[in-house]
């Protein structure tokens, strides 16, 4: 079981001034696995993701990927071991097209950091546009492929954003409330995307509020509360714990 | 036919038909004489050059006169110290901008926003500051670097001892002065818009667009964008140093009032003027302000009334009177008019201009394309 | 010693203009997200303000007397001022005070140039790409040149201080030093002026209204919006205050550096450096760079520095700018987020 | 019709170079027409080149200039009342344009930098047929422009330019200076500084920094030290510096009693205004009274520095208070057609382009090397500064030099430099051999 673990949370410890914002946090998940983290507001989850994609660096502990310690890794270096992140607030490329803002990140894939080939003609990456087009008709927005991504609806952009990362085939993506601003018809289709990933074997780290989404995809759910993990299991077994009952979802349902 | 303009061959046939044609079709704007043409093609490139930086990076560098400076005083090192042909001068230039352009850029880069503009600010204007006083040895400061007669010219010297006066630059025996030295300008100006359209339409340009609009989501994508931007600064800087130096092509004399902060707000405004990010907006801002530079201000009372001679004589001393304020000493009025006039009313520059009248044209309104401009600052997280 | 003393001086009064001019830059930035390249404008139009009120002060009423004749075979122009004629000695008590007088004409002026000039341009480009407003303001700022150089000349306009401040404080006397520390007493008015102009601007962002607007507006300026607070009509006074600001340097500085059209272009490039010195969207990180500055030019021009580093002084504002970018990354009191897309 | 419509010539031109364009060596633009040298007037017309500054700090300065310039054009064509023409030496001018051919002119903005000024006279010698460029307010762009029209075979008539390079290490066959320099003003200030303030003094320079300050500080420290002065300190102060006060204080503790500010425009009306507010005309040093010298004047300047310069010395080339006959009637032309007095930029200005007009009467041609023959090494006289020599060994004028100071009680706005003394050319006339430099040829050139 520790063989597989694609990612290893080890003992992180963060503080903001004072402000614990994690402590003591243990997580693995393993290949394969969906995992979902739920909690209160301001429980850390954001700062567990930040801690992930090495935008914030813990106090104490580590992360571990892959079997690679990302203690000096950048946010770009933890991109090329193959950790994508759909964000809270979109993050796209507003001013360029659809299938622009998918292709980005494809090539970022094929030619890693930094590939200098500054004559290479854009018209002649057939494979790559074919791979975006996909893409983007997997999350349903293929019809607007030439369209400026800035003018998309909150729900589209976080779609788009989704197409972005699942262009990279990442072994492990971090989703941070992908449905959150959705209407239900739009929620019950990125639920339904997921799974399809799912099958695909790709690693998931989701943080969601929705209930109906969480229990739809997890595989485990690790709850989070002021910075600790209280709880870790299979749905059923969060679903029955008093603790995590008390502490989040008898407050919140 | 934009989708046929859409294709290499034809955009570079059609640029290179109308760069060459200019003596003809610039003969009833006034504009057609050696120098103006020359002056043209050659900021034509500073302003290409700086879009690469400026319109696909979005940092806005403050301080790109500075390689053209170092361009020009490169080249005319060259003339004075190997030999007064033109291809081992431009190839200094490029050479001397790029280096220079690789230190500041790798120094400035490490800032994004307002501070890097003002690293850039503020390396340029150390350089002018001291090109203009305690470097003169190697910049004749004030008075520019010139050609002497006690130049060496080794190179020249091997193949025949100086003449009486001072030589011209050439290209292998041609003289570069005048029409041919258009000419020259002409051909690397098409060039460097055949490297510029590729670059726009490669990966590179995409990637580096993408910077532009989301750096931060560059990050999380796995790109390192340091490298990025650090070429796409050196290649403008090469752009400015290539432009510097076929300044002194045509006219071998480098001063240092080119490295100014009002030389690098220039090519800034020829950009925006243009339409920053487009192909050849820049240059189009460019033939702007250099035509009005050059037209406008060469008007004087005499040639108005001349001018205005077929009116009756109180409603012509009017039109002079009103017309006098915007043009020879007053070229600079005119010219902030015109800025401000096409900011307000053409949001993206003349390019924008054209689309808007190819849009009129093509019948009606544009459709639901109309682009939000998405310039409000992104949200810090 | 009080060589270094005297450049002190010097640094403070230079210090005290940059930190004019950047403040109202630098609020115009942070609560409008304003790159204003006619902020110089403003500045010399202030200076202005002193040499019109002059202007005006010294009419003079012309009559030609026939019988003598000009070099140039015309008759002579006798020529008397009105305010003397009319006014006698308070006249001429007008005309010695006209600088520091001409400042009660600038502030509304100002503000009107102001309030004119946000309503009419600058507030339609609040959403518009950075490069756009820097094209708008620096064209503007051509314009009004222009139209100043069209009614005044390129030539400067010379402007004297009050009789009563022309002079030197000998301020060594104070301490017991007679005679070596020497300096004009309207540089130290200077100074002391801009000390209450900045404290005045800071006490009325401190408790008005206005001043929560400036600094929750260069926090956040959306949730101001939900504040429920007429934020247009604050907006507009922002840039009328930072009118004001620049425009009153002007005035005072009049007798320091006799005012020309193009006097704000100069100061302009040194302003931005100021400014982003101090940090983006930081009133005290202006005023501290201004200073800082101020001195640090002052100290770099003694010829004992200037002996060891040849030319130090013609660059030591872009060399400090340069360490304290690369040293701190927004600038000595800049927050993050602020113009750095 | 205005400059921009078409011509016939540009026509060809176009047609020729486009032609070029597309297939053949670029050779035959040249034979496209034929001309013995560049611009030779073909028509009834002789076209000059006036390139002034018309923005930047020098912008009244260049408008004054061309005010001049459009007198002189006035009374080569026999307009106006004639001015100087009446009583220059010389009597080639009949006041019919030059050589019968009626005198045109085109103008442009210098901007007081070398690139611009560079451009703008190129348009005139390749647009505008410009047979002679004249202008300008600062030696950077004199001296850059000169070099061009030496390669553009077309001749050059300096306007104010002070730098001792101007006609020193950047001499140029095609370029001529009416205008004093740095030297004669050491020379010229030299003994009246002696005689006014004595000759135990000591100087402290500051400097503006770049080549004009230079040859300057050189030339007056030169002057001084020969005279006896002790020089405490020579200062570079950065063009544009604006304030001052930097500088300034350091000088009041130095031992120096005076103050010598070699800067010119703003920098000169800034440098002395605080200066004054410094206390330094009040100030006693060493049991003296403190002084301050500026070595080249302009009323403009004194128009800006306003009380300050009171009492102040320096030179200059001319002024319009001159009483010689010359000068009268220029003032007299000048004052009548505009309604103030001439700068001496002005006179400058209108002197060069008479000179080259007579030169060319003289000559019986255009042809720039016979108008390079006919100016070298002539003499005349009524043109406002007494018997002149152009000399042909560095294309420079002697004449005689005003030492003057700033009016104390001047009788009108225009009246603020009083004349001390008139210096004779005898006095400030050097060797040439001393600042090097080569004339290079007189070859004719084809555009």
């Amino acid at each position: 079981m520790v063989a597989n673990a694609v990612l290893h949370v080890a003992d992180v410890h963060k503080n903001f001034g004072g402000l614990r914002a994690l402590s003591d946090v243990d997580l693995r998940v393993d290949e394969g696995e969906t995992h979902a983290i739920i909690g209160p507001n301001g429980a850390g989850k954001s700062t567990l993701l930040n801690v992930c994609v090495g935008r914030i660096k813990p106090d104490k502990g580590h992360v571990v990927f892959d079997g690679e310690v990302l203690d000096s890794h950048t946010p770009y270096q933890i991109n090329q071991l193959g950790v994508s992140r759909v964000f809270q607030t979109p993050e796209i490329f507003p001013d360029l097209s659809l299938l622009d803002n998918v292709m980005i990140p494809a090539f970022a894939s094929r030619d890693g950091a930094f590939r200098l080939r500054p004559f290479r003609k854009l018209r002649l990456e057939g494979d790559v546009r074919a791979e975006a087009e996909k893409n983007l008709e997997d999350v349903g927005l293929a019809a607007l492929k030439d369209t400026e991504a800035g003018s998309l609806s909150r729900g589209d952009k976080r779609r788009l954003e989704l197409a972005m990362c699942l262009i990279q085939k990442p072994k492990l993506l971090l989703l941070d409330e992908p449905t959150a601003g959705m209407s239900r018809h739009d929620t019950n289709r990125t639920v339904d995307l997921l799974k399809t990933i799912k099958q695909r074997g790709m690693t998931k780290v989701i943080i969601e509020h929705d209930m109906h989404v969480v229990f739809s995809l997890a595989d485990r759910i690790s709850v989070l509360a002021q910075g600790r993990i209280i709880a870790s299991g299979k749905p059923e077994e969060i679903k029955g714990n008093p603790v995590v009952q008390e502490a989040y979802l008898g407050g919140a349902h | 036919m934009t989708k046929l303009l859409d294709r290499e061959p034809v955009a570079l046939v059609v640029f290179s038909a109308v760069i060459l044609l200019m003596p003809l079709w610039l003969t009833p704007l006034g504009a057609n004489y050696p120098d103006l043409l020359q002056k043209f093609a050659i900021f034509a490139i500073f302003a290409m050059g700086f879009n690469i930086l400026f319109g696909l990076t979005g940092y806005l560098s403050f301080g790109h006169a500075a390689f053209l400076g170092v361009g020009s005083y490169a080249a005319v090192w060259s003339f004075k110290l190997f030999t007064m042909n033109v291809l081992p001068a431009i190839a200094f230039g490029i050479l001397f901008s790029g280096v220079f352009a690789f230190l500041i850029g790798y120094v400035s880069l490490r800032r994004s926003g307002i501070y890097f503009s003002i690293l850039t600010l503020a390396f340029a204007q150390m350089c002018y500051n001291l090109a203009y006083s305690v470097l003169t040895p190697i910049t004749n400061g004030e008075t520019g670097l010139q050609l002497t007669l006690q130049d060496p010219r080794i190179i020249d010297r091997m193949f025949g001892p100086a003449g009486a006066g001072l030589p011209s630059t050439n290209f292998f025996g041609l003289p570069m002065s005048g029409y041919p030295g258009f000419y020259f300008c002409a051909v690397m100006l098409i060039i460097c818009f055949f490297i510029s359209r590729r670059i726009f339409k490669s990966p590179l340009g995409l990637t580096l667009l993408g910077i532009k609009s989301n750096q931060n989501r560059m990050n999380y994508t796995g790109f390192n964008t340091r490298p990025y931007t650090q070429t796409a600064f050196v290649i403008s800087g090469m752009f400015a140093g290539l432009a510097g130096s076929l300044l002194a092509v045509t006219d071998p004399l480098a001063g240092a009032e080119r490295m100014q902060w009002t030389a690098s707000g220039e090519v800034v405004l020829m950009t925006i003027l243009g339409g920053a990010g487009t192909l050849i907006g820049p240059m189009l801002g460019a033939w702007l302000i250099k035509y009005f530079e050059n037209i406008f201000s060469a008007f004087n009372d005499a040639t108005l009334e001349q001018t205005f001679s077929f009116l009756p004589e109180p409603l012509a001393n009017a039109a002079v009177a009103i017309s006098g304020l915007f043009v020879g000493e007053g070229w600079h009025l005119t010219l902030g008019v015109l800025f401000m006039l096409i900011v307000i009313f053409l949001p993206g520059g003349i390019m924008e201009g054209w689309r808007r009248l190819v849009r009129w044209i093509g019948g009606g309104g544009g459709g639901k394309a109309k682009t939000e401009s998405a310039a409000v600052a992104q949200p810090a997280e | 010693m009080d060589a270094l003393l005297l450049q002190f001086l010097n640094g403070l009064d230079k210090g005290g203009a940059y930190a004019l001019i950047a403040l109202g830059l630098t609020l115009v930035f942070g609560t409008l997200g304003v790159v204003n390249f006619a902020h110089g404008a403003l500045f010399m139009l202030g200076a202005f303000c002193a040499v019109t009120f002059n202007k005006i002060l010294t009419l003079e009423k012309v009559v030609l007397d026939p019988e003598q004749k000009t070099a140039w075979g015309t008759p002579l122009e006798i020529r008397t001022p009105y305010v003397e004629a009319w006014l006698g000695d308070f006249g001429a008590f007008l005309l010695n005070y006209s600088v520091p007088v001409s400042i009660i004409v600038a502030i509304p002026v100002m503000l009107l140039i102001g309030v004119v000039m946000e309503r009419g341009l600058i507030k339609y480009f609040y959403k518009r790409p950075h490069a756009d407003q820097i094209l708008v303001t620096f064209g503007l700022a051509i314009v009004i040149q222009e139209i100043i150089k069209h009614y005044y000349g390129a030539n400067p306009i010379p402007q004297a201080a009050p009789e009563i401040v022309s002079g030197s404080a000998d301020i060594g006397a104070w301490f017991g030093l007679a005679g070596t520390i020497v300096y004009p007493w309207w540089r130290l008015v200077f100074f002391g002026f801009s000390v209450v102009v900045i404290g005045a601007v800071f006490a009325f962002l401190q408790f008005t209204t206005y001043g929560m607007v400036v600094r929750a507006g260069m926090r956040d300026s959306e949730t101001v919006g939900l504040l429920g607070i007429n934020i247009q009509k604050r907006f507009t006074v922002v840039f009328g205050l930072a009118a004001v600001v620049a425009g009153l340097a002007g005035v005072m500085y009049t007798p320091i550096l006799p005012p020309d059209y193009h006097m704000g272009m100069d100061f302009l490039v040194l302003s931005f450096v100021v400014v982003v010195v101090g940090g983006m969207g930081s009133l005290p990180g202006a005023v501290l760079a201004g200073f800082m500055l101020g001195i640090l030019q002052s100290f770099a021009s003694m010829n004992e520095i200037k002996s060891i580093f040849p030319g130090i002084d013609q660059i030591i504002i872009y060399l400090v700018a340069v360490i304290i970018l690369l040293t701190m990354p927004r600038g000595l009191m800049g927050r993050e987020g602020v113009m750095e897309e | 019709m205005s400059k921009i419509a078409l011509t016939r010539r540009n026509l060809l031109k176009a047609g020729a170079a486009s032609g070029v364009a597309l297939a053949a060596p670029m050779s035959f633009v040249r034979g496209a027409y034929a001309e013995e040298f560049c611009n030779m007037p073909t028509g009834s017309t002789v076209t000059l080149g006036f390139n002034v500054p018309q923005s930047g700090p020098y912008a009244d300065e260049g408008a004054d200039e061309l005010r001049a310039y459009q007198l002189a054009v006035k009374h080569l064509n026999g307009e106006g009342d004639g001015g100087m023409l009446n009583t220059f030496s010389s009597k080639a001018l009949k006041g019919n344009g030059i050589l019968g051919k009626k005198v045109e002119y085109v103008t442009g903005d210098t901007q007081t930098k070398s690139d611009a000024a560079r451009a703008s006279a190129k348009r005139m010698i390749e647009k505008d047929g410009a047979i002679m460029i004249t202008g300008g307010s600062s030696s950077g762009v004199a001296v850059a422009v000169q070099g061009l029209c030496q390669e553009n075979g077309i001749i050059f008539m300096a306007g104010l330019t002070h730098s001792n390079d101007t006609t020193g290490k950047d001499k140029k066959r095609f370029g001529f200076r009416h205008f004093f320099n740095a030297y004669m003003s050491g020379q010229a200030l030299g003994p009246i500084l002696a005689e006014q303030l004595g000759k135990d003094r000591t100087a402290y320079h500051l400097t503006a920094d770049y080549t004009w300050g230079w040859t300057q500080e050189e030339s007056i420290k030169n002057a001084t030290e020969n005279l006896g002065w002790n020089t405490a300190n020579a200062v570079r102060t950065p063009l544009g510096a604006g304030d001052f006060s930097q500088y300034l204080t350091p000088v009041l503790n130095s031992g120096a009693d005076v103050l010598i500010l070699n800067h010119y425009g703003k920098d000169m009306v800034n440098s002395l205004t605080q200066a004054v507010q410094f206390g330094m005309r009040e100030k006693q040093v060493n049991g003296k009274n403190f002084e301050i010298v500026v070595p080249l004047f302009s009323r403009l300047m004194a128009q800006g520095a306003g009380e300050n310069i009171k009492g102040i010395l320096g030179t200059t080339n001319w002024n319009w208070s001159l009483q010689d006959d010359a000068s009268q009637a220029f003032v007299k032309s000048f004052g009548q057609e505009y309604g103030f007095p001439p700068s001496q930029a002005a006179q400058t200005c209108y002197v060069q382009t008479l000179l080259y007009a007579d030169a060319c009467e003289r000559a019986g041609a255009f042809t720039p090397p016979q108008v390079i023959e006919a100016l070298e090494g002539f003499e005349f006289d009524g043109m406002g500064n007494g018997p002149t020599l152009y000399r042909a060994a560095d294309h420079q004028c002697f004449k005689d030099v005003l030492v003057v100071k700033g009016n104390e009680n001047p009788t009108s706005q225009f009246d603020l430099l009083e004349v001390v003394k008139i210096v004779p050319r005898d006095q400030v006339t050097y060797d040439p051999a001393i600042f090097g430099g080569e004339l290079g040829p007189a070859d004719v050139k084809k555009c």
